[in-house]
């Protein structure tokens, strides 16, 4: 089974290098993987039937609860089925259609890494696994929509499909966690088992309703079902395997998978069967309204996958086995008219079903394919669609407020009818209209597909016996969580069932008739469209998008100044709350041994400091600062630090040296800022300098003694010197000088290389330093000079962007 | 600033401020001074000189360009720390070792001394190639 | 004395925050100055105050005495003071730079490469 | 042994800065000296890693002195990981730079600062000393200071002066705080001051100093409201550098909160931890509304550092607040498998951002495009990262979202955990910004003549994809292998969690 998942990734990576080596022949070579695999996974059903379920168990990552177990019963065995049949198909299909495109290599590789995360989502019995597998496939379903990468809307509906699905994803993943909390488990095996203790956990509901979010996202049920038909932005073989057969059912099969768990509780009927029947009304309706070929058919798949959930809301053996069987049979006959669609496309030109009539003499075998699964669709014996409608029909009767999701699924049977004329006989009836492109039959790779697809649907219509029936049984036991036995046939005699079928089948045919009417009073409410889930996407997005502009603009404004007020303001506000805003600390206050002198120094350091603040002369603050410094390195005199004194004050020195040095040239400074940010700063700087006070005064007291006491005591015996602090410097705490001279001889390099590398340099001592440089490690760029590299490499664009800056160019000559 | 007596007075001023220089550096590790002031002097006694004589008299009369200085006092200072590494000590544990020099009596050279010197090397270094380019601006 | 030194690093904290928030790149250096000698200050008073005894040991003994001042803020301070002259340099050459490239000594002037 | 293994992450880099400041002529023999030099730091940091993981935490004293009183240099499983991890950023940007780096920078120290850059970040990683960490993040600061001007473009020196003038406010709060502490116990060493701190009944002062840390660090970590430094400057200068910043200097930030938040400040977790919690929260939102209004490929990256340093931290918060220690373990092993993908992921990215920059001529979206087409191996190249740091399984960025969430869930914190999905969401929406415009898009026509996306000569291009390649492979390794990685992160995050481990490790005297 492992293997049987592995094996698509790995062809996955291959297939570039096989479409170039094999060209028109890969996709027939690509889908001999999944047929054998279809192959491989036919032979279980025997066993499966009989009630067997196939487990295969790897360690992942179990410090995290990730084992990679994987399980085969009846429910993934159908998906496995489906998604290697489908896969077979379309990668022939696939083949032919875009034959010649530069990209087909690519997807190849995208189909089949879709392919196996399918699988693996289908198969996997850990939760976690199951999503890593649910999100890969919206990943390449990501890819795969955005095929056509050249144009703005395939990107747009890529990452529309992208946002809504992955949206889903990260609540299912809160929701499986949660759910896994809940359980104790992440296995859906164990899981199953202690279905009744479970649903009672308060963390059930909320856990339910964040999954019901992922699969209701990806199985596009209103209102996230928008995307799908804007998906179909891909070209179509994609849309065919994607988005009618597998991955938008993936939400589907969750749901199946967890219904053992959840079927039952009020949640999940309410809202599976709500939502559900919502979005079949509202897909069957919609899909009258276009006319687009693929976008009909979205539409029709969204009102199918509608069908599905409020089935799976209704629950019970009934309702369940219908839900089954119209999951093969919509899978059957969607599949193929998707295809047909696509073939048609390619033929002729158009999907425009008003353009498009009496195709049947210029694709013959097109026709008959499209005819018969649009008859399927229809529901009419004795293709597969008129078994599962019939058994719908059943489980609508059954179910509760029978009267009225019955109602609600005999309308949408209706539009669906109408819409299967729309796609399957319209465009092949009647007379020839021309096309842009004169219309002939498609080659093979385009027909197997289709075909095949037609007799599966009347084979297992006709015989359904010959393993539907087991498939089914086994599929619908596995979503009950007991045994459950479809006896399928096509006359069941004459049941309620049947009637409603007729009356389909008139008020089909009678839409159909009368579709132009109905496109033409629709289109008068078309407004109501815009004001649809698309919209709110829109809105959301440009008002997220607006947010962020604003936010960013307001906080990262470019202003140094505010940078600094909301760093200094935070370190004050958070500083003080925690020493102040809990009650007042005793404070250490004490006045009574200070000398005059000391109180003179002072003194002068605090008229320097008020000096070096205001004075308007760029030498006279300088000075100032200086006399701050020399003040400084008095104290240090005072207090017994003769070291620090000295180098205090020779660093002073050199301080105000350099700022000599840098500034003597430059002219004063004229800009003042206004009153009131002089008095905002000034409250900030004041706050400021009370906490850093407050934090001296109540942080002197010593709790215990000294580690220096250990330095005074071993200086010279250890040490073999003196000076205690010097010895803390070389020795002690050595480690501390490294670091320190690496800081100073950096900073030198950088002083260095700041004024010495610059954009006009003189080609001074610096470019004969630089010597002969490897020149092929420098190679792409092709100026001369060292110097000119610079710009090549990587320019920042901040300013390329803005011609217009109002920053002059330097003023040195 | 190019008056003949501040000229007379750096030649003589220079060497006798280097000395001061290595003076600190020896005395540092009993009595206020060290590596740290040690280099500063020596290197205000070039910055000194290029006042005298213009910066690229100063360039001339190093005997090392500041960078290298740089490379060599952290080279040094590492290496000090690292000889204790293959006597199986930890990093930069102290090694001494008396040496009698005749007419001076017993010294004290020990591995921090050695390290100080890098540390007097690469602040002479860092403070030149800092203060020259800026006076040459 | 600690209570007035309290008081001192206090006003030089103040000083180099109101400075840096000014609209000169001057000022802001000079701020950061402040800062640096705040900060020192702090390291010194609460690592305790003694008045006029260096640690240093006479010559002959091998440890103090009496007690002197703690060595180990000295240390550390000394430390502070050398990186904190790397940063200054390393800032006025960087301001010194940007002088000559942009003809400002204005911070708002460097907005543009933001958002 | 250990006194070896656990000064060579400093010996190394610091020596061939040492050699390389030497050799200051001779440019081909620094570019040697470098990847000889990164090169033999990730095999000092696998044996260093690799030591810890069999004998436990190690330390060694610096000048054979006494705990506390020389300084300690610890490593536990957290912090030599780190050290590997600044070792795989270095070789990559170093390699990286061979191709990139042009010859102006290299004549002016560009390599020698590379190393101090990752000699300052290996000693904070290592160090058990706080004033000795203050000394380390200055070596580290000073080298980013130098290596983000160095060039002295316009640019650069716009942001370089925002990052210089921002970053020294770090460094003087937590000097104060240094200092404080110091007065309040009379000890460095760190283990010593988790002692001794316990023991001081002066709450209020205790969380007012913690919180000096939480500012200083936060300041290097660009949590918000403290991040502004980071979006001004990271989109600079040469790509290669803005990659080695990305990967490791923020990192280091959040080390050391983690660090002293689970050592030193472990008090009243109920405020600390709480308030941690909620910037996270908030660093992640606003970084990734300041990433989705970029439209520039480095500034989306740069915001998107910001919104990720949020989940690092979040780990933390959770972690001071989880009920039991296995939860308090389990959202910090994820804080640290998050900056161990984060770290290898954003250098990447960054890394192709400079390639996307050369191939298009500009760092502007718009102006971008083609990329995909004509280059799909960088696009996979690119996908890989991008898709992790979005959180895609199975690549390495979901399993350390993963293991957060879980352990904001086992804590009851949902209003994070809400958080922190959305945001992931947000994050796939300005990666896929990226992908549309820069990959997907055709080139616009209109755009500067020679930039369009020509097959650089065969060199460069070696030196240009081959850490790029390596590093996507790693982090799909990660990805697929996370059960080590997780192991790792696991055994690293009760470490920290059970401190005494780390105290005794220290005081107990080296092993």
């Amino acid at each position: 089974m492992t293997v049987a998942i592995l094996s698509g990734f790995v062809l996955a990576l291959l297939a570039p290098t096989l479409q170039r080596v094999a060209d028109r022949r890969a996709g027939w070579a690509l889908a001999l993987l999944p047929l054998i695999l279809s192959l491989y996974f036919a032979t279980f059903l025997k066993a499966i039937g009989s009630g067997e379920v196939f487990h295969a168990r790897h360690e992942w990552v179990p410090s995290l609860g990730i084992h990679l177990s994987f399980t085969l019963d009846g429910l993934s065995l159908l998906f496995a089925l489906l998604i290697n049949g489908m896969g077979v198909l379309v990668l022939v299909y696939a083949g032919g259609y875009m034959a010649g495109h530069p990209e087909l290599g690519r997807l190849y590789a995208f189909l089949l890494m879709f392919m196996a995360s399918m699988l693996g989502l289908v198969l996997a019995d850990s939760l976690l696994v199951l999503f890593v597998f649910w999100e890969l496939t919206s990943f390449s379903s990501y890819l795969l929509i955005g095929f056509d990468h050249d144009r703005a809307d395939a990107r747009a509906a890529a990452l529309r499909a992208l946002l809504v699905t992955g949206g889903g994803g990260l609540a299912l993943m809160a929701g499986l966690l949660l759910l896994g909390q809940a359980g104790g488990s992440l296995e859906l095996s164990s899981l199953t088992t202690q279905a009744d203790t479970l649903r009672e956990h308060p963390l059930a509901t909320p856990a339910l309703l964040l999954i019901l979010v992922g699969a209701f996202t990806k199985s596009a049920q209103f209102p996230f079902h928008f995307w799908l038909p804007s998906a179909m932005e891909a070209p179509t073989p994609i849309s065919a395997y994607l988005h009618s057969a597998t991955m938008v059912k993936a939400g589907v099969y969750l749901l199946s998978r967890l219904s053992p768990v959840f079927a039952g509780s009020d949640v999940w009927i309410g809202t599976l069967t709500v939502v559900g029947g919502l979005t079949m009304l509202m897909g069957g309706w919609l899909a009258l309204l276009q006319s687009d070929l693929k976008r009909i058919l979205a539409y029709s798949t969204v009102s199918a996958l509608g069908t599905l959930t409020m089935f799976l809301g209704i629950g019970g053996p009934l309702a369940v086995q219908a839900a089954m069987a119209f999951l093969l049979g919509h899978a059957l006959y969607k599949g193929a008219l998707f295809l047909v669609a696509g073939a048609v496309d390619h033929e002729t030109g158009t999907r425009d079903v008003d353009r498009l009539s009496g195709l049947r003499r210029a694709m013959p075998f097109t026709a008959l394919a499209a005819g018969i699964s649009a008859l399927s669709m229809a529901g009419l014996p004795p293709l597969f669609g008129f078994i599962a409608k019939e058994l719908s029909y059943e489980a609508t009767l059954g179910a509760a407020w029978s009267t009225c999701v019955t109602t609600a699924a005999v309308v949408t049977n209706i539009l669906l009818v109408a819409a299967a004329g729309v796609v399957g006989l319209r465009p092949f009836l009647g007379q020839t209209l021309p096309t842009p492109k004169p219309a002939h039959e498609a080659p093979l790779s385009l027909l197997l597909g289709p075909l095949t697809l037609s007799v599966v649907s009347i084979a297992s219509g006709l015989i359904p016996a010959m393993g539907v029936n087991e498939l089914l049984s086994a599929a619908s036991t596995s979503v009950l969580g007991q045994p459950a036995d479809i006896d399928l046939a096509l006359w069941h005699g004459v049941t309620p069932a049947l009637g409603l079928s007729a009356i389909t089948l008139l008020g089909g045919v009678g839409v159909f008739a009368s579709r132009g009417l109905v496109r033409k009073s629709a289109s008068c409410c078309g407004r109501v469209s815009s004001w649809g889930p698309a919209g709110w996407y829109e809105l959301a997005l440009r008002r997220m998008n607006g947010l962020a502009v604003g936010q960013t603009q307001l906080l990262q404004s470019g202003y140094l100044r505010y940078y600094l007020m909301m760093t200094v303001a935070a370190t004050v506000g958070l500083t003080g709350y925690a020493l102040l805003g809990r009650g007042t600390p005793a404070t250490a206050w004490n006045w009574f041994d200070v000398k005059f002198y000391e109180v003179g120094l002072v003194a002068l350091m605090l008229l320097a400091t008020l000096g070096a603040l205001l004075l308007k002369s760029r030498l006279a603050a300088v000075a100032s600062l200086g006399v701050v410094g020399y003040c400084v390195s008095l104290v240090f005199v005072l207090y017994g630090a003769p070291d620090l004194a000295m180098t205090q004050f020779l660093v002073e020195t050199l301080t105000v040296i350099l700022f000599v040095l840098v500034f003597y040239h430059l002219p004063e400074s004229r800009i003042v800022s206004e009153t009131s940010a002089r008095w905002r700063d000034a409250v900030l700087a004041l706050v400021t300098g009370v906490l850093m006070t407050a934090l001296v005064l109540v942080g002197t007291p010593e709790n215990y003694p000294p580690i220096s006491e250990y330095f005074v005591e071993h200086s010279v015996t250890r040490g073999h010197g003196r000076n205690i602090v010097n010895v803390i410097l070389v020795d002690f705490r050595g480690l501390d000088t490294l670091g320190e001279i690496t800081v100073l001889s950096v900073a030198a390099v950088g002083v260095h290389a700041l004024l010495k590398l610059r954009r006009r340099s003189d080609s001074g001592s610096e470019t004969s330093v630089a010597g002969p440089a490897p020149v092929e490690a420098a190679g792409m760029l092709t100026q001369k000079t060292p110097m000119g590299e610079l710009h090549q490499e990587d320019r920042d664009a901040g300013d390329d962007r803005r011609g217009s800056s109002p920053i002059r160019e330097g003023d040195k000559p | 600033m190019t008056s003949l007596i501040l000229r007379t007075a750096t030649r003589f001023l220079l060497p006798l401020l280097v000395l001061f220089s290595l003076f600190l550096l020896v005395r540092g590790h009993h009595e206020p001074g060290g590596g740290f002031s040690g280099g500063l002097v020596a290197a205000a006694a070039f910055v000194l000189y290029g006042l005298a004589f213009g910066i690229a008299e100063v360039r001339k009369a190093l005997p090392l360009d500041p960078r290298t200085l740089i490379g060599s006092g952290l080279l040094i200072a590492v290496t000090s720390t690292t000889f204790s590494l293959f006597a199986g000590q930890p990093l930069m544990t102290s090694l001494w070792w008396k040496v009698a020099i005749p007419g001076f009596g017993d010294l004290d050279l020990g591995t921090p001394l050695l390290f100080d010197l890098g540390v007097y090397l690469a602040v002479a270094g860092v403070t030149l190639l800092i203060i020259l380019p800026l006076a040459e601006e | 004395m600690s209570t007035l030194l309290a008081i001192v690093v206090g006003c030089l904290y103040a000083a180099g925050v109101y400075m840096m928030l000014r609209r000169s790149l001057f000022k802001l250096i000079l701020g950061l100055v402040f800062l640096s000698h705040g900060a020192n200050l702090l390291i010194f008073t609460v690592g305790g105050l003694t008045r006029g005894r260096p640690p240093v040991v006479p010559p002959g003994a091998t440890g103090l005495a009496v007690p002197s001042a703690d060595p180990l803020p000295q240390a550390l301070i000394l430390t502070a003071i050398v990186i904190g002259f790397a940063v200054l340099a390393f800032s006025l050459a960087l301001f010194h730079r940007g002088y000559q490239t942009f003809g400002s000594d204005d911070p708002d002037d460097l907005k543009v490469s933001d958002q | 042994m250990t006194h070896v293994l656990l000064v060579l992450p400093l010996l190394i880099p610091l020596t061939t800065a040492a050699v390389s400041l030497l050799a200051w002529r001779g440019i081909a023999l620094q570019r040697v000296l470098a990847v000889a030099g990164a090169a033999a730091l990730l095999c000092a940091g696998v044996a260093l890693l690799a030591y810890v993981w069999k004998n436990g935490i190690c330390t060694t004293q610096a000048g054979a002195w006494p705990v506390p009183f020389g300084i300690t240099l610890v490593a536990d499983l957290f912090s030599a990981l780190m050290v590997v991890l600044a070792g795989v950023v270095g070789l990559a940007v170093v390699v990286f730079s061979l191709g990139s780096i042009d010859r102006g920078r290299d004549a002016f120290g560009y390599y020698p600062l590379v190393h101090s850059l990752l000699l300052g970040v290996c000693g904070a990683f290592l160090t058990g000393d706080l004033f000795n960490l203050y000394v380390w993040f200055e070596v580290m600061l000073m080298s980013s200071f130098v290596l983000l001007a160095l060039g002295g473009e316009r640019p650069q020196l716009h942001g370089g002066i925002k990052y210089v003038t921002l970053n020294l406010v770090s460094s003087a709060v937590f000097l104060a705080a240094v200092a404080m502490l110091y007065g309040l116990t009379g000890t460095l060493n760190m283990a010593d001051l988790a002692r001794k701190l316990a023991g001081i009944q002066q709450p209020a002062l205790v969380s007012a100093v913690g919180m000096l840390f939480l500012i200083a660090f936060g300041i290097k970590a660009a949590v918000f409201p403290l991040f502004f430094w980071l979006p001004a400057s990271y989109h600079t200068p040469p790509g290669a550098v803005s990659a080695l910043f990305a990967g490791l200097l923020t990192k280091v930030g959040v080390y050391a909160l983690i660090r002293v938040f689970t050592l030193i400040f472990v008090g009243e977790m109920s405020f600390t931890h709480l308030l941690i919690l909620v910037l996270s929260g908030l660093t992640m939102v606003t970084g990734v509304l300041g990433a989705m209004a970029q439209q520039e490929f480095r500034r989306v990256l740069s915001f998107h550092i910001i919104s990720q340093i949020g989940y690092m931290t979040m780990g933390l918060g959770l972690a001071g607040l989880a009920e039991s220690p296995a939860m308090a373990s389990l959202a910090l092993a994820g804080s640290i498998f998050y900056i161990a993908h984060h770290i290898i992921v954003k250098t990447n990215l960054f890394l192709v951002s400079s390639v996307a920059r050369r191939l298009c001529g500009t760092f502007e979206l718009k102006q971008q495009g083609g990329l995909y087409q004509a280059y799909p191996f960088l696009a996979v190249l690119f996908l890989v990262p991008a898709m992790s740091l979005a959180g895609l399984p199975p690549l390495s960025g979901f399993f350390a979202k993963l293991s957060l969430v879980q352990a904001g869930l086992g804590a009851g914190q949902y209003a994070i955990v809400a958080t922190a999905l959305l945001v992931s969401l947000l994050t796939m929406f300005s990666m896929t910004k990226i992908w549309a415009e820069a990959f997907w898009k055709a080139l616009p026509e209109p755009s500067a003549p020679e930039a369009s996306p020509q097959r650089l000569s065969t060199k460069p291009w070696l030196t240009l994809v081959l850490p790029i390649g390596a590093l996507a492979t790693l982090t799909i390794a990660i990805g697929l292998g996370a059960e080590a990685v997780f192991t790792l992160a696991m055994r690293a995050a009760q470490q920290l969690i059970h401190r005494e481990e780390y105290i005794q490790a220290v005081l107990g005297g080296p092993t």
